[in-house]
């Protein structure tokens, strides 16, 4: 195996709300070869935006690293200057919000965007900047003429492939992707998600898609990293988790997931909901809504172990895996948490 | 857990519903700035209100000496006059003291008008939409193109002077902040999945009004009353200073025109017209405070 | 509506002396005994043909008169705007900068406190203060006594000039920075809060083009239209300050006119105002269009 | 009662149903740029009682715009909305009034659907207290309301305010809230959009388990095929404001007919490792609702356009159970 | 029964601070006598309007006369304020009527020989002291100040009843140093200069400056020959009036008697409204060399003053063309403005900014061309500033001061440099009493009414001491036709006034004023 492009020990975030912190993220632990793009899926709130901020240092003002390190090419991303996460910034990690229209400058065009970071960034003078633009408008399908553009002017796609566009413009190593497709339309999506694709396998950038959708997951990662309220609760290679999870919750998941390729069956919903970050349940945070919960999950927390492989889960019933997922396709199953 | 268990829970009765639908209407108790504000109006209120217990004198008579000369021009503390008298023979203080009636009679019925007219044109140009809309936002228009202290003094030399003035004239012109706020305010209101949903549920247009837009609303009404506060003693300040003011009644603006014409400047009687310049800022800058506090309610990404 | 106004509009001309024929012939030759409506039917008239009517006082065309004084009315609440902008801006773009701390929360409250000052009072304090007793400043007017200058442009490009106008424009300035700052701070602190601005930071830009080109450049759209909107307030706080700085302006004018009933020039200064502020509501909309390419480009 | 579907009139029905809404400011205007958006473009369906039709296409092609005017929150600018024989567009004083309480709408945003100065009980008793129901009745209305969203424990919650509830929670209360006055239409416009998906399955239950039960004909609208899959029989298909398809659901999955709806079936990612890659059959650009091509609207991105797809805009073709609008499918002449 | 409430008018504070304040303190007074008395403000012309146009609709009203140099003259005063036939449209709007003493006013009016005239007017005086048609309250004093570091304080002429602010000062100052330019105030714009529109007071300052008359009223308050070489009156009604040589228009044209002749004529044209009164008694003018003869209608004493020394001498190359015009137009020669007004007098128009200032030159070539250079009207509507420019030296002389008096001669008291003079006014306030509405009918009534305030409270309250009490029309500074012995005699004080009341009939019941027996409120509601 080669050396990991990322690797995430133990990394927890926190933000302070009165005089209380909320660990958004908590010892999340996970590695990104180079080449490969890892799926970071949860439900909405379980701390992936702030993952996936936290790896360019630009968080919210009540925002702090609560411990762990962020080791990007033998660099600690948590313990590095300003001043030199800065030169790190765009060159080496790009970022692609899930927003595109929020996130692009209404009053400048996209040209000019553009232009910025190729220039103050990446020192090109203008006239190279403008021919590297027009390399990357060709690259993401859009023509060239439109660099003269407002981001107004855009329909949603198009500005996500804009914002594409700009990541890619240093050449960075690793591009984070938050919910880059979420907003679309399955056929803006699915060409978003080739896009992606196109990146790794002619560019060799690795990428880190946050999404919390599986089968987006199942169609562009080669690793999936499971959330669930602020903790990494399964990951592994995506064939694997997917078809053999070994996380209850995970489980679930598939169970919720409608499938146009099989036959129209029964969807099976996780009863309950997410707890409330500021006052999590002690132990497995899935507990309470866990079908196979025993007494030691809802006081021990689980630590991610290996269940095959580099395929790890944080539960405490991993050696019953295969028990569990058997149980876990029956709908019954899930209707009263044990 | 039964109904009946969860029955006794709720507050009944018309004075909790109505505070349930308009808790909107909370004072901006938050904000350390506008409880300084709504202080400021709590002392000016007790002033106004008990101001013929404080004042020591009535605020219009002319005083005289022991020697029977008039009691003019004295200085703060000379014969008891707590602030001194005016070179006409009035005492100071008892001005200041009942200056609080009119700036808050004026201050608050400015208001009070301002943001009724304002939240009914607003909330009927954006609820209803089409002509009314289009009739009242021409007008609002024209209100936009009317210079507002000289239409106050235009108001004020064909009407008699009168402190009422000014407060017409906010009437007959002002709305139109409010009531574009508040239009603009009710059309996103309006297209609000609840309000659709209630009256996809069949409620009347009415009923959605008050119900589900007028609480909306309030914050906004209440903002644009406190600056009108200001605005209201401001103008009858300005007014009162050109010499068209009501000489009837006393305010802290008349105070000010009265000192300044009869050169209490030169003479260096700052204890005539720093304190009711002083109390003007104070109360007026009050209802700024409160507004912020208000505009927090609204707009609370503003801070923090 | 001015023909409403109390009092006869000869009161002050009208020498008790004249016999009634005189009287009446003087009311003729205003239109004065004419019902009402015909006399509003034939000012309108006259107003689309360009004619303000005369003055009862001055015997001038009232348009003459108006047009003579602007100059130095927009003077005056333009030089005073663009202080009080780029102070309020700059001030405004600082103060969002340090929300949150001392600075701030001194500052904001002290804002809120210049703009609840009634402008005439400030204005005889810095009066009684920079002029009679520091002596920096002269009390009033534009000019030093007896001065003459070929044209308006060599009046108002005179240091002179700007020496006597020092004063009105500090008054006006203070009471009209309030609006720009408190409104570029909020909108600064939206901004701030945008994701196109987190974007610029992860960017890797530096705070410069942070704050300046992207926070600010977009903070700085609906502080540039309140600038429009404020040339209307502005003109109104002229009327008051022109009369404390002896300033030979409109706003001046127009209290006179009222004072003394001369309906036409009243009328006149009035709607001069009210046309001023109509093309500055008017330049305001299409600034924001010139301005907001999310406008513009609709 | 499988396909025992009432063959009586049609509870619903669209002929050649238009929302045109004006566009551009006074700007627009004064320069003539001024146009319209075609949201909703002649329409034409029929909903027999019993019915539940998916609404599927992309965003922005009028699947919001066909539900509103179904509902009455926007009057059609052309064209006849009826239900049950009424001309939809008329109804007035206590016509609407019995309108409103037949016909429902589901909103897909379950965090704003809700008043948040209102409690649960305040919600569900609006619609009571509009149909005149007796105050007494009402908390045994909300009651069963709340439980048929499987809102068992319906104490806990009559009391809360929205901001207390999850979002699975809100967005039964919504349903709660269109089922209460136990309406015989209902249209529920992606109403599962702004969950997450481990709760958005117990929704969906709720959705078709109600409606199953009660008889309700239903309209679900979505850009989620798998979706509409799940709780609708029958699958009508937009864009651009127009109908492009209309059949059976399975049938449409199985075999979509037309090219939008081919590239519409082959994009929808699944849960599976293993899936096709291969490129969409569509072009990149995307419609613009102001300034739609001529002919037929689908022609700029569709792979198999010809001429006449320029010229004439393609009327309805019946294909066994099913009617596509696209001149591939008309019967050669 | 009871005696309504009476209206008291006045002028805004801010227009009319002693105004304003003298009706307050009068009102106050008022009161202890049991009146209701309700003090109603309202500006000039509305007052006018509310008074001088609706004679029939008032109570009571504070009132003015000014002091105009053509007032010198008693006949101005003591006859139209007065006589019966000026009641219904005249000045006499109180409707003051006494056939005895119109027969005393008119006997003045056509007796030149000045001693005989002397001792009616003051009859009269006594007449109205004892009548007490108006309640008189005092003649104030004129304030001004100037700069005596600029202006030799010796060549500051202060003129009888009108004070320094005069055109013998502004000819006679004579610099000390430096600065040579008189610079002077005033609070009001100046609306027009136009030797036939009598437009505004401050404009009048200009006019007499750059116009030159026939004759002047002097230092003391009589006419003197100035343009005139001198005049001789041939009959009662025929006065000749002799041309000074060698006088020139500021464009070179000489003046000649032509120009004087229409001069007069143009006033009288019907193209000049507002000096038509005042050659109105002007039958005939004739020409011979340089003598002007005027013949009148009737005798007339005061004409020297009210015509002689009242129009301006304009040149008939430039106004005739205008009036000519005129005539053929609906506006009339008031409207008429000239770019470069031509007068004759001893300084010449240099320019005018609107609202700003108006500058004249002197005219170094007039017979009585003045010491200083240039003569230069600051406007100044804030009077606080204009103090505040006469210490920091922004003016030099303080021509213009509405507000309070002590504040100029404490400012003069403590700068060296400054000092104020203050002159006794020809000019008057008072509260006129309506004589057509009860009970003001009642002389008795209306003497209670006056006595029931001291005149030196009211000096002293209203007019900080700058002013003298009075009892009569006519100005001490009009020291040969006052009449002492109406001020000296009078008594004043509340219980005088409560006695008075009381001897004439009045009672007062709970504490309000009620009419004598028999006499019943005819205008109450
Ligand atoms: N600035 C902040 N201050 C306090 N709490 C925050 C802040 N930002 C996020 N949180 C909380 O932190 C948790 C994680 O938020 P985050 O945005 O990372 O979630 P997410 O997984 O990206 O959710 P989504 O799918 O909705 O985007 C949430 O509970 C959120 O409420
Ligand atoms: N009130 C309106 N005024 C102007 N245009 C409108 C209005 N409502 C909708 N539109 C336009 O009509 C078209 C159809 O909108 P509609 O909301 O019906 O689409 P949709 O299919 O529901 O899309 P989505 O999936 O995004 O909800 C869009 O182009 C939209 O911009
Ligand atoms: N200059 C003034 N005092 N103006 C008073 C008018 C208030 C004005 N609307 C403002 O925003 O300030
Ligand atoms: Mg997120
Ligand atoms: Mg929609």
């Amino acid at each position: 195996m080669t050396q990991p492009l990322l690797t995430l020990k133990d990394l927890s975030i926190a933000y302070r709300v009165g005089d209380q912190d909320t660990i958004a993220v908590e010892g999340a632990s996970f590695d990104v070869q180079p080449g490969s793009i890892v799926g970071l899926v949860g439900e909405s709130g379980c701390g992936k935006t702030t993952l996936a901020r936290s790896l360019t240092r630009v968080l919210a003002g009540n925002a702090r690293i609560a411990g762990g390190e962020a080791i990007f090419d033998g660099r600690d991303i948590m313990a590095l200057s300003e001043r030199a996460m800065n030169g790190l910034r765009w060159r080496e990690i790009a970022f692609i919000p899930q927003s595109a229209m929020n996130s692009l400058d209404p009053v400048y065009t996209v040209g000019t965007q553009l232009a910025e970071v190729l220039i103050r960034r990446g020192g090109l003078g203008r006239t190279a900047a403008r021919t590297r633009a027009e390399e990357l408008f060709e690259w993401v399908g859009i023509e060239t003429n439109r660099l003269g553009d407002y981001p107004h002017q855009f329909s949603g796609g198009m500005r996500q492939r804009v914002a594409i566009a700009l990541a890619l413009a240093l050449d960075p190593k690793l591009i984070i992707a938050d919910e880059p497709v979420t907003a679309l339309d399955v056929i803006v999506q699915r060409q978003i998600l080739d896009q992606l694709r196109e990146l790794k396998e002619r560019l060799g950038i690795s990428v880190i898609l946050v999404t919390h959708d599986i089968s987006v997951v199942a169609y562009v990662c080669d690793r999936v990293v499971v959330m669930y309220a602020g903790r990494v609760v399964e990951t592994g290679p995506m064939a694997a988790t997917l078809t053999a999870p070994a996380h209850p919750y995970t489980m679930g998941l598939r169970n919720a997931f409608p499938d146009l390729a099989s036959a129209a069956g029964e969807l099976t919903p996780i009863e309950g909901a997410p707890p409330d970050l500021a006052s999590p349940p002690p132990g497995c945070r899935f507990a309470p809504r866990c079908p196979f919960a025993e007494a030691r999950c809802r006081t021990d927390v689980p630590g991610l172990d290996v269940y095959d492989g580099d395929h790890l889960a944080a539960c405490h019933r991993i050696p019953e895996a295969e028990t569990l997922r058997a149980r876990a396709v029956v709908s019954e199953t899930w209707e009263a948490p044990a | 857990m039964s109904e009946s268990v969860t029955s006794k829970h709720r507050p009944s009765g018309l004075f909790a519903r109505l505070r349930r639908r308009f808790g909107s209407i909370r004072l901006p108790l938050h904000d350390p700035l506008a409880v300084i504000g709504l202080c400021i109006y709590v002392f000016f209120i007790l002033m106004a209100v008990f101001a013929p217990l404080i004042a020591p004198h009535d605020p219009n008579e002319i005083l005289f000496t022991s020697e029977f000369a008039l009691a003019a021009d004295l200085t703060p503390g000379t014969d008891g006059y707590i602030l001194g008298t005016t070179t006409l023979g009035r005492d100071i203080f008892s001005q200041i003291v009942w200056g609080a009636r009119s700036a808050l009679l004026i201050g608050l019925t400015a208001a009070f008008v301002v943001a009724l007219i304002g939240s009914v044109v607003g909330i009927v140009a954006g609820y209803f939409g089409g002509w009314a809309d289009t009739v009242l936002m021409r007008l609002a228009d024209v209100a936009f193109g009317i210079p507002f202290l000289p239409f106050v003094i235009v108001l004020a030399a064909f009407l008699e002077p009168s402190i009422w003035n000014v407060v017409i004239a906010m009437a007959l012109v002002l709305w139109r902040d409010t009531g574009r706020v508040i239009r603009s305010q009710t059309l996103t209101l309006r297209n609000r999945a609840y309000v659709e949903a209630a009256r996809v549920a069949g409620s009347s247009d009415l009923k959605i009004i008050l119900r589900h837009i007028a609480p909306n609303v309030l914050p906004l009404s209440f903002l644009y009353g406190s600056i009108a506060i200001g605005w209201a003693i401001l103008t009858e300040a300005s007014i009162s200073f050109l010499g068209f003011g009501d000489p009837d009644s006393i305010s802290w603006g008349y105070m000010l025109q009265d000192a300044f014409a009869s050169q209490a400047l030169s003479k260096g009687s700052y204890y005539w017209f720093v304190p009711p310049g002083f109390l003007i800022i104070l109360i007026v800058s009050a209802g700024f405070f409160i507004s912020r506090g208000y505009e927090q309610i609204l707009f609370p990404k503003l801070d923090r | 509506m001015f023909r409403l106004m109390p009092g006869s509009p000869l009161a002050a001309y009208i020498d008790p002396n004249f016999t009634p024929e005189q009287q009446a012939e003087l009311m003729a030759r205003f239109g004065l005994d004419q019902p009402l409506w015909r006399q509003y039917l034939i000012y309108l008239g006259n107003l689309l043909q360009g004619d303000l009517g005369e003055s009862f006082f001055y015997r001038q065309p009232v348009a003459e008169r108006v047009l003579a004084l602007l100059p130095n009315t927009l003077i005056l609440t333009f030089s005073s705007l663009i202080l009080a902008y780029v102070f309020g801006v700059l001030a405004g773009a600082y103060l969002a900068w340090k929300r949150g701390s001392v600075v701030e929360q001194i500052c904001v409250p002290l804002v809120l406190t210049t703009r609840a000052m009634p402008e005439f009072w400030l204005g005889m304090l810095l009066l009684a203060v920079f002029s009679f007793g520091m002596g920096w400043f002269p009390a009033g007017g534009t000019r030093p006594p007896g001065a003459e200058y070929d044209s308006l442009w060599a009046l108002y490009s005179s240091a002179d000039f700007w020496w006597h106008m020092t004063l009105p424009v500090m008054t006006l300035a203070i009471y009209s920075q309030g609006l720009p700052l408190l409104l570029m701070r909020s909108n600064m602190m939206d901004v701030m809060r945008e994701d196109f601005v987190t974007m610029a930071r992860i960017k890797g830009l530096s705070t410069f083009s942070v704050v300046i080109r992207h926070a600010a450049r977009n903070a700085l759209l609906p502080v540039m239209t309140s600038f429009a909107i404020a040339v209307g307030y502005q003109i109104q706080g002229n009327v008051v300050v022109e009369t404390v700085f002896s300033w030979p302006g409109l706003g001046r004018e127009l209290v006179r006119a009222v004072s003394t009933a001369d309906y036409p020039l009243a009328q006149g200064a009035f709607l001069m105002i009210a046309v001023v502020v109509i093309l500055m509501n008017l330049v305001a909309d299409l600034l924001y269009a010139a301005l907001d390419p999310r406008v513009t480009h609709e | 009662m499988k396909d025992g579907h009432d063959q009586g009139p049609p509870l619903v029905r669209l002929d050649a149903a238009e929302l045109h809404f004006p566009v551009g400011g006074v700007v627009a205007q004064l320069q003539g740029r001024a146009t319209v958006v075609k949201a909703v473009d002649g329409v034409t369906f029929e909903l027999r009682r019993g019915e539940s039709v998916g609404l599927l296409g992309e965003s922005g092609c009028g699947k919001t715009s066909t539900g509103r005017m179904l509902v009455r929150l926007d009057k059609a600018t052309g064209g006849r909305v009826e239900f049950d024989g009424e001309d939809v567009s008329g109804l007035t004083g206590d016509a609407l009034k019995r309108f409103r309480s037949r016909v429902q709408l589901i909103f897909q945003n379950p965090f704003e659907a809700l008043n948040p100065r209102f409690t649960i009980r305040d919600v569900l008793a609006e619609p009571l207290e509009n149909a005149r129901i007796p105050r007494a009745e009402h908390e045994e209305r909300i009651l069963r309301a709340m439980a048929l969203v499987k809102l068992g424990d319906a104490g806990q919650f009559m009391d809360r305010y929205p901001h207390q509830l999850s979002g699975g929670q809100l967005q039964r209360i919504v349903m709660a809230r269109a089922l209460i006055l136990e309406p015989e239409f209902v249209v529920a416009d992606e109403p599962v959009s702004m969950l997450d998906v481990s709760v958005r399955a117990g929704v969906l239950n709720v959705f078709r388990d109600v409606r199953a039960q009660q008889g309700i004909t239903a309209i679900y609208i979505s850009h989620d095929l798998a979706l509409v899959r799940y709780v609708c029989e029958r699958t009508i298909v937009m864009y651009l404001g127009r109908i492009v398809e209309d059949g059976p659901t399975e049938d449409i999955v199985a075999n979509p007919l037309h090219p939008y709806t081919q590239a519409l079936v082959a994009a929808v990612p699944v849960p599976h490792p293993d899936q096709s890659h291969a490129p969409l059959p569509i072009g990149r650009g995307a419609p613009d609702p102001r300034n739609p091509p001529s002919g037929c609207t689908f022609r700029d991105r569709c792979p198999r356009a010809f001429d006449r797809c320029a010229v004439e805009a393609p009327g309805p073709t019946h294909v066994q159970n099913r009617i596509v609008h696209c001149h591939l499918h008309e019967p050669k002449t | 029964d009871e005696i309504r409430t009476i209206n008291l008018v006045t002028r805004p504070q801010a227009a009319q601070p002693a105004e304003f304040q003298f009706t307050q303190l009068i009102a106050q007074e008022w009161r202890r006598l049991g009146l209701d008395v309700n003090v109603e403000v309202m500006p000039w012309e509305q007052m006018i309007q509310a008074i001088w146009f609706s004679r029939d609709d008032w109570d009571t009203t504070a009132w003015q006369m000014v002091g105009r140099p053509e007032r010198s003259d008693p006949d101005e005063i003591v006859y139209n304020l007065f006589h019966s036939t000026t009641a219904e449209q005249g000045f006499n709007f109180i409707g003051y009527n006494n056939p005895e003493y119109d027969a005393l006013v008119e006997q003045q009016r056509v007796t030149l020989d000045p001693d005989e005239r002397r001792e009616i007017v003051r009859a009269a005086q006594a007449m109205l002291a004892e009548d007490q048609p108006n309640m008189m309250l005092a003649h104030p004093q004129s304030t001004y100040a100037f700069n005596t570091s600029v202006w030799n304080p010796d060549t500051v002429v202060d003129q009888s009843g009108i004070g320094i602010r005069n055109t013998w000062s502004y000819l006679q100052m004579e610099p000390l140093g430096d600065v040579t330019d008189i610079i002077l105030n005033s609070s009001d714009n100046v609306t027009a200069i136009n030797p036939l529109y009598i437009s505004g007071g401050t404009d009048s300052w200009i006019t007499e400056l750059v116009y030159d008359r026939l004759m002047r009223i002097g230092p003391d308050g009589l006419p003197q020959p100035w343009a005139a070489e001198s005049y001789e009156w041939i009959d009662d009604t025929t006065i000749r009036v002799t041309l000074r040589e060698g006088m020139t228009w500021h464009d070179g044209m000489p003046v000649t008697p032509e120009d004087v002749a229409f001069s007069f004529e143009a006033a009288g044209s019907g193209e000049a409204p507002m000096y038509g009164p005042f050659v109105g008694s002007i039958a005939d003018i004739t020409i011979d060399g340089m003598d002007i003869t005027f013949s009148l209608t009737e005798p007339s004493a005061p004409f020297l003053t009210a015509s002689l020394s009242k129009i301006n001498l304009i040149p008939m190359h430039i106004w005739e063309p205008v009036i000519a015009e005129q005539l053929t137009l609906d506006t009339n020669a008031e409207s008429f403005q000239e770019e470069v007004p031509i007068g004759s007098g001893p300084y010449r128009f240099g320019s005018w900014t609107l609202n700003e200032e108006v500058v004249l030159e002197a005219n170094a070539e007039h017979w009585a061309a003045p010491k200083a250079d240039r003569w230069i009207l600051r406007i100044v509507p804030n009077v606080e500033a204009a103090l505040g420019m006469l210490r920091s030296g922004e003016i030099n002389f303080l021509s213009d001061f509405p507000g309070d008096p002590t504040v100029v001669v404490a400012a003069a008291d403590e700068d060296p440099n400054l000092t104020a003079v203050s002159t006794v006014d020809i000019g008057f306030r008072y509260v006129a009493f309506n004589h057509r509405r009860p009970p003001f009918n009642d002389p008795a009534f209306r003497r209670a009414l006056s006595a029931s305030v001291d005149r030196r409270l009211i000096v002293g309250a209203a007019f900080r001491g700058f002013a003298v009490p009075s009892n009569s029309v006519v100005s001490p500074a009009l020291g040969f036709w006052h009449n002492e012995a109406t001020v000296e005699g009078m008594e004043a004080g509340i219980e005088l006034a409560q006695q008075m009341l009381e001897d004439a009939g009045y009672m007062v019941v709970d504490g309000r004023l009620h009419y004598p027996e028999g006499v019943s409120e005819t205008l109450g509601e």
